[in-house]
């Protein structure tokens, strides 16, 4: 799976809601294999502001029509700039990047939380997983009703359980709070989302014994293992989030 | 057919584009994008005595066509290096220059002699400028008698080329190139990082754990333009061109202004082939201007 | 309602933003885009006690977020400000305050006699930091004893409030802060511009008349606030903060890492409005974060 | 005539040929009094290498559309970037700014010249001559026939001479050799071009006691007087091109 510098073609750019879109793009050369959890570093063209590329998860593969999406939260200048891309524009990506989730053996019962834009990297998991033969917990959590996004998608795969903050929809409160992770019993847990969230379910896993991952989204600049500006101490020391990771189990890191 | 071949001592470099340390790593993670031996050398990051675990993150902050870092001089130490970088870096076909550093003067003098033991290791490039750690580094750059004793003992140390990396944090850069000359250094590259900072305005906390860092990329290229001009005039060795290389017009801009060769750092995070290409860039430029060679436009703005 | 009001010595601001030498003329060229009495405060175009014509065409190229300039003190002379300028900057109902500039000593202390006896001049900027003169600006600024002369020369000179603006090309910074406050300075303020260079590889040429200039903009930002960063734990008169500063974001940080009033300069080439649009922003943050007084945030970094 | 800051609707961009395009710019507010000769300072978003404004010639008015006219060559980054503007976008300027042409008195026979994108500021200057009841000589230099631009929309208002260096349409050579500048007497010289061109019709000018205003293009930092960089040497010391001029009498520069 060699890295490399590729430039894109928009092929599209939907809106999901005020915070949220999911740009297509489409390869001029075959796809490399991409592992779920890998992410791309982007150039946004036309911004004085955005110096570095901006990382993003690989939300979803699609091999025969050789494109990948990605689900992007507008957060600032960068995100902003390519909200605005339009079907044709071009996307130079740097990728596939980091290491990746591990795909469960045979039987192992999963979850896959994902909170905020920290879905992104839980659909294409969700694909890999269901086509190991597993059917996957799905648990995502939103700030109301109206963020809620993808449900559908999710619905497709696995068996998806929502929580809204407010309670607009699903059941009110936290993700770490929905009844899901108390009552039924997980081999594995995939986590990616604000980091409060992240350390919540880690210390559930933690504390029932259960095999749990997240995806850190630490600052980076280079996305390839050369700045070391990305790291996260680990017990192994400090760590490369864009080589050793973005992809963590749990007990490694110094939660 | 243009000549880019340059000379720095009795070290030859087949093209003067080169690796800033730091942000290259070995060289390795640039393997899947282009032959890293096309360059006309490689600077590895830079490697103190012991391991070091570097700063704590935040590590970096993007500013307006810059960035901040405060890295730390992250790295496994020398026996790692010895052990497990070494064999792969001494296989590229192009000059591997190590980057050195160090809390004492005994710590760069230790280094300076294993890395002599070394046969691949083509140069060193004794860092004396970095701002991101608490002894050693900048505190030797930017004072002149420091400066003089840490070159010295490393020029006595080291029988291979010796480079010496000057810290752009001073009022005269030109006294610590003229001291590096004196003491013996083959050649002078310049500048390491501009020491500077910024603040997040919702956390009203520093972007960076260490408060201040290291100011790289194009924003810093004007001061190391003037620097690395202010230098070539003040010193006959040879000088490195290091700040904000971009392109192929900026690293022309350094030659002009008296660089004999460059170093391309922070480029290389945004474009991993942005080196390669400033190689192509700078050719091409020579042959529209109907230049031979590369030593040619060295300098050439104090000439016309 | 934010209290957005500062002093320096005995010396009240309405509110903390200024608009830097050099780049806002008199005040006069902004007339026509807002009521320039908002700001807390004007400095105004750089005066020595005899007219200058200042350096040759081309004076400035634009950098990656920034420009270098070399407009070398072009002024007409204490006479002509006396008659001509004074009569209508005194009609503005802000602080009205000179820079001055000099060869040598005694051009400094004319000057700040002449000032002293302007009763609508609220402050003298004593700049010492100019990089575009041959003679005087940056090399009293960048040599600490030389410093320490002019500043006492003025001081005994002038009455009024006595703000001494610091060159960022040194080594350490702090220590000319000491030394401005040692001699009696009611503030500092920083950075002038760093010295940069660039050149245009089409006609191999220099892009400036004097080669070198001064660097401006938001790539000196980051360097502009660690240098306030470090002034304001060396010293306890109040830090002008100055150096790309384009939103009140910028300013924000500045009064963040311990400036009690901020520059604007380079901004309003690119906006002219950008000065009060700083100000109103600097109130809405402060609105937002329920923060009362601008006085809260004033080096907030240290003390959390 | 106080200067403005403001954002204009691209009302359209017109490609001419390789280098040179027409912006049309609504403005928003009753557009003020423009003289002929004055620019405005274009904002250029969006491209990371204009961090200052670009000075643009007000090349044509329309009170009754409220639009004004840029007639711009590629010469860069910035113009580049103003290339792809679309109908639509919006572009901040500030303007109008500078002093203008002399328009000459009733019964003065006078001639304009320009070379290359220095025919911008001649439209608005000939039709304010036209208004004024002359009929002016209009004189345009282009390097070949496939880049003469604008030819007939000066035809209707003056009598238009033409010349191209290789002689591929008009006189073959530079304006300086045109007939009419040595055969016909004029009271009065508008000029705007590349430096050469302009030195020598000022040299012709002063030679024949005819009274010569030329535009100059000095880089700029402000556009307003206060950075102090855009001087030009005259005999009454440095002055601004932005404020001062950007037309001079060739009688006090020192050429
Ligand atoms: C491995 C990895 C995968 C990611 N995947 C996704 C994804 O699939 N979808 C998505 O929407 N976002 C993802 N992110 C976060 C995304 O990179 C940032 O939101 C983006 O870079 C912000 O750019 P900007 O220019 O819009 O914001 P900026 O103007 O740069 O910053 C706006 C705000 O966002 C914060 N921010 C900037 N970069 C990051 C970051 N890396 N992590 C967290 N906060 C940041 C800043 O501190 C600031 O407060 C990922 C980050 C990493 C490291
Ligand atoms: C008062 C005034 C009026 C002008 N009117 C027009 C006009 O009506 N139409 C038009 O096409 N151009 C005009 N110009 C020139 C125009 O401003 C420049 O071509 C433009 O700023 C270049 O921007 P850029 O980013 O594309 O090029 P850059 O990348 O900035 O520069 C490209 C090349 O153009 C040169 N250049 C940059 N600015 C200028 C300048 N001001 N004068 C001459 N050369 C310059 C640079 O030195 C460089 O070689 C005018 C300039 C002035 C000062
Ligand atoms: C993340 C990072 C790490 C660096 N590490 C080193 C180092 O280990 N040794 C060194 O001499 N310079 C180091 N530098 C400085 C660069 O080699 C170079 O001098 C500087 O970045 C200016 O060049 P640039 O603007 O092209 O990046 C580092 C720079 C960056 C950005
Ligand atoms: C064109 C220009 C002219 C300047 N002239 C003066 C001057 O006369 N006196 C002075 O003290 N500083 C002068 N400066 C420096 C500014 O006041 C300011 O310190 C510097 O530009 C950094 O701030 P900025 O990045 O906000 O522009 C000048 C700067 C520019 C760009
Ligand atoms: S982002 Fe550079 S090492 Fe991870
Ligand atoms: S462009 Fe600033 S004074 Fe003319």
């Amino acid at each position: 799976m060699p890295k490399r510098i590729e430039d894109f073609v928009i092929r599209g750019n939907k809106r999901l809601n005020d915070d949220f879109f999911v740009l297509e793009l489409a390869a001029g050369t075959p796809l490399p294999d991409i592992n779920p959890g890998q992410f791309a570093e982007v150039k946004v063209e036309g911004s004085p502001e955005t110096f570095l590329r901006r990382p993003f998860s690989i939300h979803d593969v699609d091999y025969r029509e050789n494109t990948i999406k990605l689900l992007i939260q507008i957060a600032g200048k960068g995100t902003e700039t390519l909200s605005g891309l339009r079907p044709g524009n071009s996307l130079n990506l740097v990728y596939p990047l980091g290491n990746s989730f591990t795909i469960p053996s045979a039987g192992e019962k999963v979850l896959l939380v994902g909170g905020g834009c920290g879905i992104a990297p839980m659909l294409y998991l969700a694909r890999k997983i269901a086509q190991a033969g597993i059917v996957p917990g799905i648990l995502l959590g939103f700030r109301n009703k109206k963020r809620v996004i993808e449900y559908e998608d999710y619905q497709e795969i696995g068996d998806v359980y929502l929580t809204t903050e407010d309670g607009s929809d699903g059941v009110k409160g936290l993700v770490t709070g929905h009844p899901v992770l108390m009552n039924s019993v997980f081999d594995r847990m995939y986590c990616c989302g604000p980091e409060p969230m992240m350390k919540a379910v880690a210390r559930h896993c933690g504390n029932a014994g259960i095999a749990c991952e997240v995806s850190l989204e630490n600052l980076m600049a280079c996305g390839i293992g050369t700045c070391l500006c990305c790291v996260v101490d680990t017990v192994r020391g400090n760590l490369c989030t864009c080589t050793d990771g973005p992809v963590f189990n749990t007990k490694d890191l110094k939660w | 057919m243009v000549n880019l071949g340059i000379s720095i001592g009795n070290l030859k470099f087949k093209n003067p584009v080169l690796t800033a340390s730091g942000t290259f790593g070995n060289g390795t993670e640039f393997e899947d994008f282009f032959d890293v031996s096309r360059l006309g050398g490689i600077i590895l990051k830079g490697t103190t005595i012991e391991p070091r675990e570097g700063n704590p993150y935040p590590r970096m902050a993007e500013t307006p066509s810059g960035m901040l870092n405060t890295v730390g001089l992250q790295n496994k130490g020398m026996d790692y290096f010895e052990r497990n970088i070494y064999p792969k870096v001494s296989l590229y076909k192009t000059n591997v220059i190590a980057n050195i550093n160090g809390s004492y003067i005994e710590d760069y003098v230790a280094l300076a002699e294993r890395f002599d033991k070394l046969g691949k290791i083509a140069a060193i490039e004794l860092n004396i400028s970095c701002p991101n750690v608490k002894m050693g580094g900048m505190v030797f750059g930017t004072d002149p008698a420091s400066s003089r004793k840490v070159i010295r003992a490393v020029r006595e140390a080291y029988s291979g080329t010796l480079i010496v990396k000057l810290s752009p944090n001073v009022t005269r850069i030109e006294d610590f190139a003229r001291i590096a000359e004196e003491e013996g250094a083959d050649a002078i590259s310049l500048i390491n990082t501009l020491l500077g900072m910024s603040i997040d305005i919702e956390s009203m906390k520093p972007s960076l754990s260490t408060i201040t860092g290291g100011l790289s990329g194009p924003a810093v290229k004007p001061v190391a333009l003037r620097m690395v001009w202010q230098c070539a005039r003040a010193v006959k060795v040879p000088i490195i061109g290091i700040g904000g290389i971009m392109n192929a017009s900026d690293a022309i801009e350094f030659f002009l202004a008296g660089a004999s060769a460059v170093q391309v750092g922070t480029a290389s995070f945004i474009d991993p082939v942005s080196s390669v290409r400033i190689l192509e860039g700078i050719e091409k430029y020579l042959e529209e201007k109907k230049i031979g060679d590369i030593k040619e436009i060295i300098g050439l703005i104090n000439s016309i």
